[in-house]
This record gives C-alpha cells, sequence and structure tokens, in this order.
C-alpha cells in the first residue's frame, strides 16, 4: 500500500481545510450579494413609494392603484 | 366508498387490457433487453459469463428496460384523464398506486419471463442458478414497481419527465441493485450454485420493498392533488 | 339574509365567500362571493382566461382554492372533499376517457370506479347511450371517435353515477345540434339537480340559467345588472346577501 | 461578515414585518466562529497523532462531521418534507428546501475532503472500497437531482408539494443505502471508530466533538442566514407586487427555491 511520506501528508491536511474554509467563504460572499442585492431593491421600492407619495395626481392618472391595493373598493364583488 | 379490491382490480384489469391491445410497453422493453445483451456481449467481448458479472449484466440490462416502461406507466392517466377520474370517484385513492405497483410488476414478470431464459441461452452454461433466481427477481421487481411508480408518479406532472424518471430512479435503487446482483452472483457461480449470503441479501431486498412501500404509500395521496 | 326562498329553505348547493385562487404570482379568482341554491343552474361567462375553469375544478374538488370559504353541497373544501366523491358530474375540456378502450368499456370502468352494481351500471348504459345515439358505436374504441362522439361519450360518463351536482364547462363543444339537443336529456335542467355550466354563448346559456355569473380578465365577477336577460327570474353573483 | 450590513429594521411598513433575527443570527455567527477556530486549533496544536494514520488522520476532524451533519440535514429535509405534507404550510417546504440546500453544498466539501483523505492515504484520489464515502456519493447524487426535479414543476404549490415527496423518500433512503453499500465493501479501510476498540482516546473524542458542534452551527447559521434572506425577498416582492398593483410582480419563471410571503 503507498503511503505519503509526512511532507505530503501535511501538504493534503491542510488542502483539506484550505479548500473547506474557501468553500465557507465564497458560500458566503454569495449570501452577502444577494443580501446586498435585496437591500438595493428595497431601496428602489422605498424611493418608488416615496415618489409617488409626493405626487398622487400622477399616480392616479396613470391608473396605478398605490397605497390602496387590495384595500380598493370593488363595486361589484363586495357584499 | 367503492371497496378499493374492486377499484383495484378493474384499474388494473384497464391498464393491463390496455397494454395487450396496443403492446406499448413489453414489446420495446423486450427488444431493448435482447439488444443490451448483444451490446455486453462485445462490449465485455465474453461469450459466456458467471459470477458478478453474469448478475451485473443481467440486473443492469433489466433496470433500463424497466425504466422504458416505468416512464410510461402513468402517461396514460396525464393525458386521458386517468387522474382526475380517480379524484373525482369514491375511491381511496391509493388503489391507483397499488394497482399502478400491480401493473409494472407484471410488466416486469413478463419481461423476465421471456429475456431471463434468453440470457440464459447466451451467457449461461449451467442453468441451475435459474429456479432459485425467481426468489430475487420477485423481491426486486417488487422494489422496482414500487420506487418506479413512486417516481414516475412524481415526475409525469412535470416538464422533462423522460429524463427525470431516469436521474431520480437510479440513484433510488442503487440499494436494491446491490442486493440483487450480490444474491445473484453467488447463483451464477462458475462452480455452480453457492447460497453463501444469499439469504441475507434477500432479507435487505425485502426490507427495502417494505419500507418503500410503506413511504409510497403514505405519500401518494400527494402527488394526486392539484 | 337570502332573499330566495329556495336557497333558504334547502341550503346552499354552493357558497362561496372570498375566493381566490392563486396560480404562481397570478391571480386566476379574486374574491368571489356567490351562493347557488339546491336545483339551481347558474352560468358562468367571461372571455378566455378569466378563471371559469379554475372555477370549475375548485368546485370539483380537482383543486385547491388559495384562500376563502368554499362549501359544495354543504361540504367545506378543501377539507372535506371526500364527502363530494361521487356525488358530482364534472365534465371539463378533457373528455377523461381512455382511448385504447371502448367507450362502453370507458362507462364500466367509471361504473366499477363509483362502485354501481353491474346489472345497474349495465341498464344505465344502455339507456344513456341508446338516448345519445351512441349505442351502435360504443364497442369501437374511442381514439377512432370524432370529437363530437368523444363528448357524447365523455356525457355519459359525466352523468353515469347520477350527480347532484353537474359541473360543465362547454357541454356543447364539440357537438352538432342534434347532438346538443339529445344530450339535454342528460344534462339539461332536471328537478333538483344543480348545475354550473361554463358557456361562450350568452343568449343559449341565459335561457336556462338561474343565476349568471360573469368573470373578467382579473378573476373577480363583473356583473352588469342590464346584462341580465330577464331580472326578474335571475339574480346576479354577489346580490341579495 | 456582509449580511450584517444588512439592516433589519427598516422603516418601510410596519415594525413587526421586518424584526428578523438579527440579534440571534449574529450570537450564532460569532459562536460559530468561535468553536470553528477552537476546533480547528485543538486539531492542530494540541490532538495527538493518531499511531495508525498520522498527521493525515487529521482530516478526519472536517471530513466526518462534515458529512454527518449533511447527512442529519438531509434527513431532516425528509422530517420538514413531511411537516409540509401534513399541515400545509408552506414555511416547512422552505425549510426542507434550504436543508437539502445547505446539505449538499456541504455534500461537496465532504467528497472532497474525503477524496484528498484517499489520495493521502492510499495514492488514489476514489478507493472503492470505503463504504461511507461511496454511500456518500450515491446520496449526493440522488440530492443533487432534488434542483432539476423542482425545476421541472411549475405550479408553486404542486413544486412546493413534490419537493416534500422527493425529501420524504430521499430521507428514508439514507439510512438503508448506507446498511446496503457497507453490507457490499470488504472493510479494509482502518476506519478511526473501528480500530480502536471502546472509542476513541478521550483527546481524540473531545477534538471530535468541539468540530461536529462548530460544523453543526455553521449548518444551522447557513440556514438560518438562507430563510431570513427567503423572507426579506419574499417581503420585498410581496411589497413590490402591492405597488405595482396584482398580477406583474416578480419574475416567477423558472423559480425552484420556495418562497416565504408575508401574508
Amino acid at each position: 500500500m503507498f503511503d505519503a511520506t509526512p511532507s505530503d501528508a501535511v501538504g493534503y491536511v491542510f488542502s483539506a481545510y484550505l479548500f473547506f474554509l474557501l468553500m465557507v467563504l465564497v458560500y458566503i460572499s454569495i449570501l452577502g450579494a444577494k443580501f446586498q442585492r435585496i437591500n438595493r431593491e428595497l431601496g428602489e421600492l422605498i424611493e418608488e413609494l416615496e415618489a409617488e407619495n409626493a405626487e398622487p395626481d400622477a399616480v392616479v392618472e396613470a391608473g396605478v392603484a398605490v397605497d390602496s391595493g387590495s384595500n380598493a373598493p370593488r363595486k361589484e364583488s363586495s357584499v | 366508498m367503492t371497496s378499493s379490491r374492486e377499484a383495484f382490480m378493474a384499474l388494473l384489469g384497464k391498464d393491463l387490457r390496455t397494454e395487450l391491445r396496443t403492446m406499448r410497453s413489453l414489446p420495446a422493453m423486450v427488444l431493448f433487453a435482447v439488444t443490451t445483451f448483444i451490446i455486453f456481449r462485445y462490449g465485455l467481448d465474453r461469450t459466456t459469463l458467471s459470477g458478478s458479472l453474469a448478475g451485473g449484466v443481467l440486473w443492469t440490462t433489466l433496470l433500463f428496460a424497466g425504466i422504458l416502461g416505468i416512464n410510461r406507466i402513468f402517461v396514460s392517466e396525464l393525458e386521458e384523464g386517468g387522474f382526475d377520474a380517480i379524484r373525482l370517484a369514491p375511491v381511496d385513492r391509493t388503489v391507483l398506486f397499488t394497482s399502478k405497483v400491480a401493473a409494472l410488476f407484471i410488466y416486469l414478470a413478463v419481461l423476465q419471463l421471456i429475456v431471463v431464459p434468453v440470457f440464459a441461452v447466451f451467457f449461461l452454461p449451467d442453468w441451475s442458478a435459474l429456479g432459485p433466481l425467481v426468489a430475487v427477481l420477485i423481491g426486486a421487481n417488487l422494489g422496482f414497481s414500487v420506487l418506479g411508480t413512486l417516481i414516475s408518479s412524481m415526475a409525469v406532472n412535470s416538464r422533462a419527465r423522460d429524463l427525470l424518471v431516469p436521474l431520480l430512479l437510479l440513484p433510488l435503487v442503487v440499494p436494491l441493485m446491490i442486493a440483487a446482483t450480490a444474491a445473484s452472483a453467488g447463483l451464477f457461480d462458475a462452480a455452480g450454485p453457492d447460497y453463501d449470503g444469499f439469504g441475507t441479501w434477500l432479507l435487505v431486498v425485502g426490507l427495502y420493498d417494505g419500507i418503500f412501500l410503506l413511504v409510497g404509500y403514505a405519500v401518494f395521496d400527494f402527488l394526486l392533488e392539484d | 339574509m337570502d332573499d330566495r326562498p329556495n336557497a333558504a329553505t334547502t341550503g346552499a348547493a354552493i357558497r362561496l365567500s372570498g375566493l381566490s385562487r392563486e396560480y404562481g404570482d397570478r391571480l386566476a379568482l379574486r374574491d368571489i362571493d356567490l351562493t347557488v341554491a339546491r336545483g339551481e343552474t347558474m352560468v358562468l361567462l367571461g372571455p378566455n382566461g378569466s378563471g371559469k375553469s379554475t372555477m370549475l375544478r375548485i368546485l370539483a374538488t380537482l383543486l385547491r382554492p388559495t384562500s376563502g370559504e368554499v362549501r359544495v353541497l354543504e361540504s367545506l373544501l378543501p377539507d372535506e372533499s371526500w364527502k363530494l366523491r361521487g356525488r358530482i358530474g364534472y365534465l371539463g375540456h378533457e373528455p377523461l376517457l381512455y382511448r385504447d378502450l371502448t367507450g362502453r368499456e370507458n362507462l364500466q370502468l367509471q361504473a366499477k370506479l363509483h362502485g354501481i352494481p353491474k346489472e345497474e351500471a349495465d341498464a344505465r348504459i344502455e339507456h344513456d347511450l341508446d338516448l345519445l345515439e351512441m349505442g351502435r358505436r360504443a364497442d369501437d374504441r374511442v381514439t377512432g371517435f370524432s370529437a363530437g362522439m368523444r363528448q357524447r361519450i365523455a356525457i355519459c360518463r359525466a352523468v353515469l353515477h347520477r350527480p347532484e351536482l353537474l359541473l360543465l364547462d362547454e357541454p356543447d363543444s364539440n357537438l352538432d345540434p342534434e347532438g346538443r339537443e339529445l344530450s339535454r336529456a342528460l344534462i339539461g335542467p332536471a328537478e333538483g339537480r344543480t348545475r354550473v355550466l361554463v358557456s361562450h354563448e350568452p343568449d343559449r346559456a341565459r335561457a336556462e340559467a338561474d343565476l349568471v355569473v360573469t368573470l373578467d380578465r382579473t378573476g373577480g365577477i363583473t356583473n352588469q345588472p342590464d346584462e341580465t336577460a330577464d331580472p326578474g327570474d335571475q339574480h346576479e353573483a354577489g346580490a341579495g346577501r | 461578515m456582509p449580511y450584517s450590513t444588512f439592516s433589519w429594521k427598516t422603516e418601510t411598513g410596519p415594525g413587526s414585518r421586518f424584526n428578523m433575527t438579527g440579534r440571534g443570527l449574529k450570537t450564532l455567527s460569532i459562536a460559530t466562529v468561535l468553536f470553528l477556530m477552537a476546533g480547528f486549533a485543538l486539531v492542530f496544536l494540541w490532538v495527538p497523532m493518531d499511531a495508525d494514520q498520522g498527521f493525515k488522520q487529521k482530516i478526519f476532524y472536517l471530513h466526518v462531521p462534515l458529512a454527518i451533519v449533511a447527512l442529519l440535514g438531509f434527513i431532516a429535509g425528509g422530517v420538514e418534507g413531511y411537516r409540509h405534507l401534513r399541515t400545509g404550510d408552506r414555511r416547512h417546504d422552505a425549510n426542507s428546501y434550504v436543508f437539502i440546500h445547505i446539505s449538499v453544498t456541504f455534500g461537496v466539501a465532504v467528497l472532497v475532503t474525503g477524496a484528498i483523505w484517499a489520495k493521502a492515504s492510499w495514492g488514489y484520489w476514489w478507493v472503492w472500497d470505503e463504504p461511507t464515502l461511496v454511500s456518500f456519493l450515491i446520496v449526493f447524487l440522488l440530492y443533487c437531482t432534488y434542483y432539476p426535479f423542482r425545476y421541472a414543476i411549475e405550479d408553486r404549490d404542486r413544486q412546493a408539494r413534490y419537493a416534500s415527496v422527493f425529501a420524504i423518500t430521499a430521507g428514508a433512503f439514507v439510512p438503508l443505502n448506507f446498511m446496503a453499500v457497507r453490507m457490499a465493501e470488504s472493510v479494509i479501510h482502518p476506519r478511526v471508530f473501528a480500530t480502536s476498540e471502546g472509542g476513541l482516546p478521550d483527546s481524540m473524542l473531545l477534538t471530535f466533538l468541539v468540530c461536529f458542534v462548530g460544523i453543526g452551527l455553521l449548518w444551522i447559521t447557513l440556514v438560518k442566514t438562507e430563510m431570513v434572506g427567503k423572507k426579506v425577498s419574499g417581503q420585498v416582492s410581496y411589497l413590490r407586487r402591492r405597488l405595482h398593483d396584482d398580477g406583474s410582480g416578480g419574475s416567477v419563471g423558472g423559480r425552484i427555491a420556495p418562497s416565504v410571503e408575508a401574508k
């Protein structure tokens, strides 16, 4: 059976641990990027909301019901 | 509620009658298996097989031929409305599961009835293993049928159905294949059938069948809902 | 609160409140309220994609509502859908027939699944097939049938177990005028039987409707009172409660 | 860590909706880092060399905890799938998805460290007579199909239900598979647990346990973080839909990861 020399073994062991740490790092940075994106989207939504609140007339003209959402009265189906 | 036995017989009868009439699955499975034997003969460059090699060739071929049938087992229900019809009827829905398992089991049994003798003629100098092999065939068939039905019903409602069935099924049947080939390998021993470990492996097959029969029975209901 | 005496005395066959159904992010049905009394015929109108078939599938227990309360024949869906099995006759877009069985075999299978005794089933199958003038072709495989013939067998299948509630998705599709006329004996208005009818022919459908519901493209109800042919006889959805 | 830059308490919407487990997550990640550092310090600075294997045995403290945690995660994913089917609560499906996802990721590390260990021990990157590693590969391959399987089902309700069925079936498969593979292989590998009858020496056991806890905590931290991400992104798309009127929000096509939505 093949036996690695001690120095070889050290290299293997360290590369195993290094691989693990790198993987964790990569995963966390992917997670971080995801959160950054969500953060940005949230910021955009807030801006949009504020912009629309600032000029409500324009919104109505555009036909977008902003803050009414699903609470908008629906004439036919409500009882 | 309609009695489950009656519904089971009705559904199984429907499947078998359809297969008899259209011959949609079985001939293809047989043809595939026999051709695969020829490919193995040249791929391995052997004219006779024994031991684990014989077991491996036989079970690999049966597995891949079986997948052809497994792929199709629920297609008619999807395309011709069987799922809806079952759900509207006062029938225990797991009857569809058990009847499909039974149908698949019968397909596989018929396949083996034709293909295993062909295998023996092609590769086996000594046919004394065929008797006890029946026990392995029955046990493994049950496992394949249960898993195949479960996987097929999972994949039938998805895009890429034909791709998913083998992808999901192959890793899941690895333990079954291990047990079936190991049990058969002894039987195909060059020096005549060797029953060392045969019982244990049969037990593994039985355990596998039991566990997945329970799992399938428990979860199948959820695959029928929309 | 219900101004229809029928609904008050016999209990509603269908009662929906706040029914919504989503497909992914898309709303197929939005906040539907309506009541159908026993023995009444409700006609569902609306453009393609307005959720008519979705509604029918929900009533048939084939599809789960996303939210809202759905009561069909006094059973709360989806939890009590098992109580409804065998009591609903559903005729969808698909004929629910196995192509490689004959028309008669398909009906016999249906009878077995519904636990109808053999003699009874055979008598009914004979009777229904004759009614739709399909007796001659009943022993041919469905795969050789025209669309109209399939529809006739599908109608037989939908009513073979004599359901209390009929859910019909464009039952006249593919039928010739003669077929439509014949099929009325099986799926037309009958004593005590509740029907929900999806239709693309408002005028024909209105003629037999007790209740007309029009769905709009967003899956909500948009009934305009002036659309109703005879407001005296018919109620619109959501009204009267 | 990057996610700590995200502000949990934003001024949009009612505060209650966004009071996510920010602080708990912080404690958890600190504990994870501490345990992992302590574990690795023990591995390299304290624990004695293995008599048979020498220095290369130290991969054991990484490889085995990773494998055990990944497998437990798979089984937990099956349990969550079961709970989803029982209750119909979509959060269980989301849990099941995240459990399996993190465990598959761990699985990559298990296979790579296992291969390195095999190379160090025998000079080959892969050995078939190591049943645990082989069965892990089979399980790993099975769980890899979880993604294309989810992807192939469009309706989200059905996707969640079918994924749960998958998780249950695969969860039941895990122990069965290990049993079958172990029976099939002739055991010649000097497995650490097996060679030292009566268990590991205390020092090794302690080191192993610290590493195990560290990696377990890492798994939990990653799961929690993913869940928070799912919740927040679900809420963001919910907000967007409310803002742009219903129907148009968020791209649905080909989404395989379940989202948790605020109702």
